[in-house]
């Protein structure tokens, strides 16, 4: 067992492979499913087709078909078959094929997988993830491309994560995995693949609950997660031609939201902008908007900007790159900030 | 009637407390009928009193399950005692009789999250209040211990409304495919709160549903407990030796309302059902059958009837002498470690309460 | 017909009741049921039994079976039957017997009732009706207490309303069964059978999408709905004693949010206090928040406070009076706004 | 193998194009074989076009219906011109034989809400693309024909690996209760994606189920157009004799992958499925029935074959220059009045798109 072995370990240690986000999500599987046996994975053609976006490549012939689970094509049956199997000491994660088809399971999570541990005072606790790819911009037909994270950010017991690049992406996935309670992971599909990055071969994890600092700068703060972290970026860029420095932060975590660097960033820009390509209504940037009103509002010197998706649902895919955010509108938020 | 033929109510005593057939001879002795007849007292005891304190307003409101303890007795006590139970709201007589804490029960109807959980040494989940969602639990707690390579079971109880739910379908289904060691135990009592079978299916029985998953249908009288008891360990036996799952349906009676904020006088006629019970009462079977069997013995039933009043008296009077609720509860169990809202939260409401 | 009948009409007109909540909402639902033969009513128990609050007692004996439906115990189902009637020409009426039981539903209303306009270009709309009690406060068991609303409001297709008294709940069920896309009709089961008022024997509708001013004032705005709007107000009516004038607003609807009231009132005011019974992060009160940021920054005196539920699951009865809002937490929020 | 004798596979035409029994005689009139090969023809020919435009990169991701023509245009032609039609996304055949627009069928493979609805005058609804949550409309479609008093009837259309999903469970349970006018008409092409039949369910048969729901269950080969034409045609009738909903199993063979996204030769054996198909091809079996009747005319299939042929060509230019997309349908049709949020951003969107 890799566990075990040091020779492996240490080795492992110092390599690296140039993993794109999925390559890093297959490889936070691997790694549980080698490190731990009470990890077991369930979801629809997650087995000998390895996941329709090969997440799952390779695990169930390496691990058995025991471990790696081809379910019946029943959300809500699978999610609360991992609800018996966590109660009886599991930790199972299960896959959605694609965030808008999370809905049948509802139910199993907003009264199952997040009340346990309360209903129960922690006698029974639920360590499983939910892993669902989201998002918008791959040319996915309808209901392929919800960004429902507010659906679950309201939802006490269970938390929400999204990372947005692969080191990220395979720390944040064991993190999630050993986390005692019920865990949503948000990968954002249109990040599948677009880039690489050097990803340790060996088991570490990334802190839930805490955002980074993407890029620093003095004049605007802007938050965004996933998909939208790459776009908050390229307005950044942007605007440093035009002589203005913003500060990207990657939230990563959606609940628990870090509140710390939100506070911090905006009392020392005094301008925010919070970038998401969910409806804007009811979204996850109108908590963070409050989370600056309740911590900040002596040092803003502007209201808050809100780059989102529209209150519409998400449009087949001839619109869909009108549906979301652009470099563009983030550069409008952030110069009406500045102008305001 | 083709349903009803193919899936005969299986009896072992009949309401008279007359033996159906010899075969069953075995199942029958002394000891075993005074522990079924003492359980049964014993939940009724318990229900009776459950509804008496509700009226006096002592407790909240309460679900009641009179004619329906021989379905209960007799399933939960075919369990082996590290298999996993996964009651409803009406089966807590079930809970009771597995071993569930009589102390708890009484608080979880008293709106304390405390009595939540039946038992801290039994796997008796608490009760699902959500229609239908804990038979997918059933099948996950029984594929972990296949995982694991046990030798356990799991039973998940329900109700005939629980059959028109999409889960009742997903965690039968998926318990099919993986012969998982589970037992879906219904008991049908023709009613989901005011809506009689007839509205809620357009199938002849319960048991037959088991066609669409490949599995065994038992069709029992649920207010016979041997049969009951027999169905279910049957059904346990299969599970144990890797078979997969089975639907039982244990046809019953429920005496009494809904909860007791129904009036089942609304939608059907309490008196027909009273006269019914005359007959029918799987208590009263019980009774007749150790006459008949002449194995009656007044001095121990009403002994026994005592020992179980002197219990539920002491039981009350803990579960209202029971420390006042701490509103802490409600932060203290969300995550292993509160998030700093909750936290936040729970010192804003101390420091109030402080006041 | 009562619509072709002048004479009872005229009379009805000038004829009110002393209705309670929920006999208004019955009244509403029987004033549908007698002009509109395209209403139909369809739920668990709402037969013979009336509804296990009796908000349709006595409507199968009037209008039949055929028009009220006891459907069998499948929310999922019964909704997605509504969908094909309203597909084809009927208004139906559905209610959930208490909102925590929506969540089967969940995946029917996310991908079906809010979204079959916009697919079909207009072709087909739903003109439904999904009505639903919520709420604590009741002593009701676990998962009968949820304030679910903002896992709604963030669901471009459906409006949500939420009435606090007798005159606005026919008003506004009345405004909901006409209104030609689909309504989640919110009742607070608190307020059902807490206080009477006249409600008119005619049929009369209350406007979707607008608040409205229970109490008028100089000094904080309060924005509540549903069972907190009498928390609110006593709240205004204790801090009046200590010399400060609160104006009330009841929202009444949460999407579309009226916009124009709440800036009007903060403009005025310069303080905002949100009351709502639902967790505090993700709530509605986030979206408020928001608002206030994007209409009235510069009017802002102190952060807008909110005054919620907490974030963990409703708790058991024996202690939900310590997770709901009361008028002692709201005063507090009130001194923090005037004292910042 | 019970099963599948209680519910033995319907044929009329078998695959080497012979009657398997004369009491069918009369099924097969020469114009109705020519006008079932002329539609299976047509579909097989955009299909094709479709998984063409999708490699050279004119269409989004396509789903090839490639073997369940049969299925798709025997079931289809059932149907009354006023019924109810619930397709998936593989049933874009059914659409288009039951009166579904070539030029929205395309529009939709592009990406463009304007072709989500197959017809503007037939009752065909957008393909529903969450697995099973058709079957519950197709029931409420059929009810409100009830109430109207109507004779109409409702078909939804929906695959082996949807029978897993609570909403098949709910959509015909709530029909048999209401006895409501609508036909559930599986395709079991025996996989979900890669997930074959036997992870899916442990029924031998998916015409089973219908026992669950106390409904007659129908298993017919789905590669034979007349079999399933004619099971079609007897479940409509049923239903508008007021006797209920009818299951029907049609078991079919999907040549291709699940879309042009998937590589089916990651599951399972390609080449056998190509043998497979030389013999259970349904538009061959046509060809070889017209041989065996000697009505085989080379010119009219020839003729046929072009007309088909320039009918899709036709569309597809058409779909190319159909007008490019404008943004703002996403905002008008949320609501019947837009709320002030999609308002603002609507006006916030062009304006930005005027730049
Ligand atoms: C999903 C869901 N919908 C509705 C309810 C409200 N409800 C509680 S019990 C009940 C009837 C259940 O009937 P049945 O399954 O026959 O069990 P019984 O109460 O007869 O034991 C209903 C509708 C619920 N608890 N959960
Ligand atoms: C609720 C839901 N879960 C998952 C999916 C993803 N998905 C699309 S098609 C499909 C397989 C469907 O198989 P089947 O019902 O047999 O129909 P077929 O594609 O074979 O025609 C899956 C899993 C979905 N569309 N909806
Ligand atoms: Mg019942
Ligand atoms: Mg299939």
């Amino acid at each position: 067992m890799v566990m075990t072995d040091n020779r492996i370990r240490e080795q492992e240690m110092f390599t690296t492979n140039s993993y794109t986000v999925i390559q890093a999500i297959n490889d936070g599987l691997k790694t549980m499913l080698a490190t731990n046996k009470k990890v077991l994975l369930l979801g629809e053609d997650i087995g000998v087709n390895g996941g329709v976006f090969r997440a799952t490549e390779g695990l169930q012939n390496e691990f058995g078909d025991h471990r790696v689970i081809d379910t019946p094509l029943s959300e809500a049956g699978f999610v609360g078959t991992a609800v018996g199997m966590a109660l009886n000491g599991l930790s199972p994660i299960v896959e959605i094929q694609f965030l808008g088809f999370i809905y049948p399971a509802y139910e199993q999570i907003a009264t199952h997988v997040s009340r346990m541990r309360s209903r129960t005072l922690g006698k029974y606790h639920l360590p499983m993830v939910i892993r669902a790819p989201y998002g918008a911009g791959v040319g996915a037909p309808e209901i392929h491309s919800d960004s429902a994270e507010a659906l679950f950010t309201h939802m006490p017991g269970i938390k929400v994560v999204c990372p947005s690049n692969a080191y990220d992406a395979k720390g944040l996935l064991i993190a999630s995995v050993e986390d005692p309670d019920p865990v949503l992971f948000l990968e954002p599909m249109r990040l599948y693949r677009g880039t690489r990055q050097e990803v340790p071969a060996n088991k570490y994890s990334v802190e839930l609950g805490k955002g980074t600092y993407i890029k620093k700068g003095d004049d605007v703060s802007i938050f965004a997660w996933g998909a939208m972290v790459p776009v908050a970026e390229k307005a950044a860029i942007d605007m440093k031609k035009e002589g203005y420095t913003c500060e990207v932060i990657d939230l990563r975590t959606l609940y628990p939201l870090d509140k710390e660097i939100i506070a911090e960033s905006v009392q020392k820009t005094g301008r925010a902008i919070i970038v998401h390509e969910a409806h804007g209504t009811g979204g996850v940037g109108s908590e963070i908007t409050s989370i600056i009103n309740d911590t900040s509002f002596l040092y803003l010197k502007s209201p808050v900007e809100r780059v989102t998706g529209f209150d519409v649902p998400v449009p087949y895919f001839a619109i869909e790159h009108e549906y979301l955010p652009t470099p563009e509108r983030v550069k409008k938020a952030i110069k009406k900030s500045i102008e305001f | 009637m083709k349903m009803k033929e193919k899936y005969p109510l299986m009896q072992i005593v009949d309401s008279s407390g007359n033996l159906v057939s010899g075969q069953y001879e075995s199942q029958l002795s002394e000891e075993k009928i005074k522990n079924f007849f003492y359980h049964m007292t014993r939940l009724r005891t318990y229900d009776r009193r459950g509804k008496a304190l509700q009226r006096q307003g002592r407790i909240g409101t309460y679900v009641p399950f009179e004619g329906q303890e021989a379905a209960q007795v007799g399933s939960a006590l075919a369990l082996d005692d590290n298999d996993w139970m996964f009651p409803t709201y009406r089966d807590h007589g079930a809970a009771l009789a597995f071993g569930g804490d009589l102390d708890r029960l009484l608080l979880y109807w008293n709106g304390r999250v405390e009595g939540a959980l039946p038992s801290q040494t039994k796997r008796i989940l608490p009760a699902a209040v959500p229609i239908a969602t804990q038979l997918p639990h059933a099948t996950g707690a029984a594929m972990a211990e296949q995982y694991k390579g046990s030798n356990q079971a799991a039973i998940a109880y329900f109700g005939d409304g629980a059959t028109s739910e999409g889960d009742f379908h997903e965690g039968i289904n998926i318990a099919s495919v993986f012969k998982a060691p589970v037992v879906f135990f219904n008991q049908n009592n023709g009613y989901a709160i005011s809506v009689p079978i007839e509205k809620q299916m357009n199938s002849e029985t319960i048991a037959q549903k088991a066609v669409a998953y490949g599995i065994p249908g038992i069709r029992v009288d649920g207010m016979d407990v041997f049969a009951v008891h027999l169905a279910v360990q049957e059904a346990l036996e299969r599970a144990r030796r890797g078979e997969g799952p089975t639907l039982i349906e244990a046809v019953v009676c429920r005496f009494g309302p809904h909860t007791t904020a129904d009036d089942p006088t609304k939608y059907r006629d309490q008196e027909k059902v009273e006269k019914m019970r005359e007959e029918i009462d799987p208590i009263v079977r019980l009774e007749r059958l150790m006459k008949n069997k002449n194995i009656w013995d007044e001095n121990w039933v009403s002994q026994m009837q005592h020992e179980v009043e002197v219990e539920v008296n002491d039981a009350v009077e803990r579960m209202e002498n029971h420390e006042k609720p701490d509103p802490s509860v409600m932060f203290d169990y969300v995550f292993e470690d509160p998030t700093w809202s909750i936290q936040e939260q729970k010192e804003d409401l101390l420091e109030r309460s402080r006041f």
